[in-house]
């Protein structure tokens, strides 16, 4: 089956980014297709390159990354959710005239279309959240 | 159809399971993942409400959040079933909906 | 997978103590140009959102409410409010706001967009749907 | 010594307002902020429990979430306080410790 | 300023679902080097934090208890937790993690840190702080 | 009075920057003294100078780092949370190999330490969270 999937929480704060992410793994087991990871609300922070946590703790960010890059995952951040919490990528950063970007690799920032187009196009849609 | 409802929260402190139990449709499942899983658990104020639930629905909570929180599977009210997370693909996969309880 | 699906927005959260009713609204308003079967529910503290006769002005954040008004423009008719919710709250509905639409297929007649339904029928209206979001 | 307890959550989606009733002690002062607000409103099935509070601590909310609510300050409780930011300020300094109930 | 204040950090959440109770505790470890007076309450929710026998391989983050039982160490000595709330969850003290600390004042015997309180005893302890942190 | 504020939650996503931002407003007019405002759990979150909100919303970032400089505040973003989170200022970005930084003026990175600290030196210490 074909899967989206919508985190709306960042990373570590609370469990669902996590669950999110064990979720996925299992589907792509399985031999799903993740079709879509859309991060909104505070979930944009999952899609940042600057976090540094503990050495013996996970690091939620780069697993999304290393995943999206081992399944060719579609990592989604909404584009107003990510302004107002200051998540951005190069050509966004520019745009606005910001002297810094933080995205993390293999995420891309996008509208909330994709959200709804990821509703259409898939089988199953799982919310993850506080 | 059945529907496959999601709650995350502890039902001691949120409403979240109350209201979905009362929205859940008989033959539907009820997941309880990350801190909703203590609400399975025998001998708490919300045991019987739970045992009640399981005459119309089905209850799975999700095995490594229960450990993780330090609830042996034999505390857990009779009936409800343990999955892991491919059981949760599963559950998601088997049902014709879902919904989360946030 | 060109035919329409059903969508459903949950709401469940009270306004302002937290974002998820803006930036849900803010979904259901994009949505809206997919020509998908939208429809809204408010239930449990989600009711709340629909109260008129808001003023965010002290609080210093925008009042949203008038963009509920606008839901029928963007063809977002069915707004289904919980009765059990309003009544455990003290509320009714001439506590909400007034959303109407006009229906194309009654001669453009206005309608009110608002229903209220009983715990029971919003169960049905939950099973029924394609997808489910809620924030 | 008395009290302030600051409270942040609908009491009709979390206990977090509850708890607190349960650990004021008489001539503390509960202050409702945020979503909580929306539990000092009359005619609510929690309206009894706001009443009978009132009889052993004081209850304030705070007039700006309220109105950000539309809940009329005539809909409130009898007894129930209206605080701008300043009578918050006020509340704090004007008791000898605070707790927020998160 | 220079007096000794009293502490309390209180805990209602349960551990995993939300950072609050790991973030809690990495305060409570910075703040025992300050010889404040520090009592941690646990009540509601919050006495998960304390239920031993947990695991947390299969959610794949790490497993903080072990860090309660090092609070003794810190002089972090007396924990409270609530009868009301252990009891409506079905638990006893027997499920919760053995802490104990050495009293130096009692020729270094080892006691336990942890006293199961009523919810009006609790009252007492909390109206009775200067500082009540809360996460 | 001397207050300490400790903000548990990242801006927009909960009220409680919001709620604390008046109060610190009140305090002040009111004559009061703000020792420290630390930032904790996801509330380091409102350290950053990267958000862009909607041109008829507020920028609540800017608010803190507005009021800082009106009233010399002492505006504290905890280390170990910022890390797990990814807000960083230019130190600690070249400290721990990063190649930007995104912490807004007004704001510092400081350890825990800073919170107890103004426990103890305050007269009184008030907590915004979820």
């Amino acid at each position: 089956m074909k899967f989206t999937i919508l985190i709306n929480e960042g990373p570590y704060q609370h469990q669902s980014s996590d669950s999110a992410l064990h979720f996925v793994q299992a589907a792509l087991e399985k031999g799903h297709e993740i079709f879509r990871v859309f991060f909104y609300h505070d979930g944009v922070n999952n899609g940042t390159r600057l976090a540094v946590p503990p050495q013996d703790d996970r690091n939620l960010p780069k697993e999304w990354s290393a995943l999206a890059e081992a399944h060719g995952l579609d990592l989604v951040i909404c584009i107003a959710a990510a302004q107002r919490r200051g998540v951005m990528d190069a050509d966004e950063a520019k745009r606005q005239g910001l002297d810094a970007d933080n995205i993390a690799p293999g995420f891309r920032i996008s509208g909330l279309g994709q959200l709804i187009e990821g509703g259409i196009q898939s089988d199953r849609l799982v919310v993850f959240g506080d | 159809m059945a529907m496959l409802h999601i709650v995350n929260k502890s039902p001691f402190e949120r409403n979240s399971l109350e209201s979905c139990l009362l929205h859940a449709k008989p033959g539907a499942t009820v997941l309880l993942i990350e801190d909703a899983v203590v609400g399975a658990a025998q001998g708490t104020v919300l045991s019987d409400r739970i045992q009640k639930a399981l005459e119309s629905v089905k209850l799975a909570v999700l095995g490594a959040d229960l450990e993780a929180r330090g609830i042996a599977q034999e505390k857990l009210v009779d009936g409800v079933n343990v999955v892991d997370y491919a059981g949760f693909v599963d559950l998601v996969t088997g049902h014709d909906n879902n919904q989360s309880w946030l | 997978m060109s035919e329409v699906k059903k969508f459903l927005y949950v709401n469940r959260k009270a306004p302002y103590g937290s974002i998820y009713a803006l930036e849900s609204l803010e979904v259901v308003l994009i949505g809206a140009a997919f020509d998908q079967d939208v429809t809204l529910a408010f239930l449990d503290d989600g009711v709340y959102q629909l109260v008129k006769g808001k003023n965010t002005e002290a609080i210093g954040m925008k009042n949203f409410s008038p963009t509920y008004s606008a839901l029928g423009d963007y063809d977002v008719t069915k707004i289904y409010v919980e009765k059990e919710s309003l009544e455990a709250r003290g509320l009714t509905l001439g506590d909400l706001m007034d959303l109407k639409y006009e229906d194309e297929d009654d001669d453009w007649a206005e309608k009110d967009s608002i229903r209220v339904v009983s715990a029971s029928e919003m169960a049905d209206i939950m099973d029924t749907q394609d997808i489910v979001l809620s924030f």
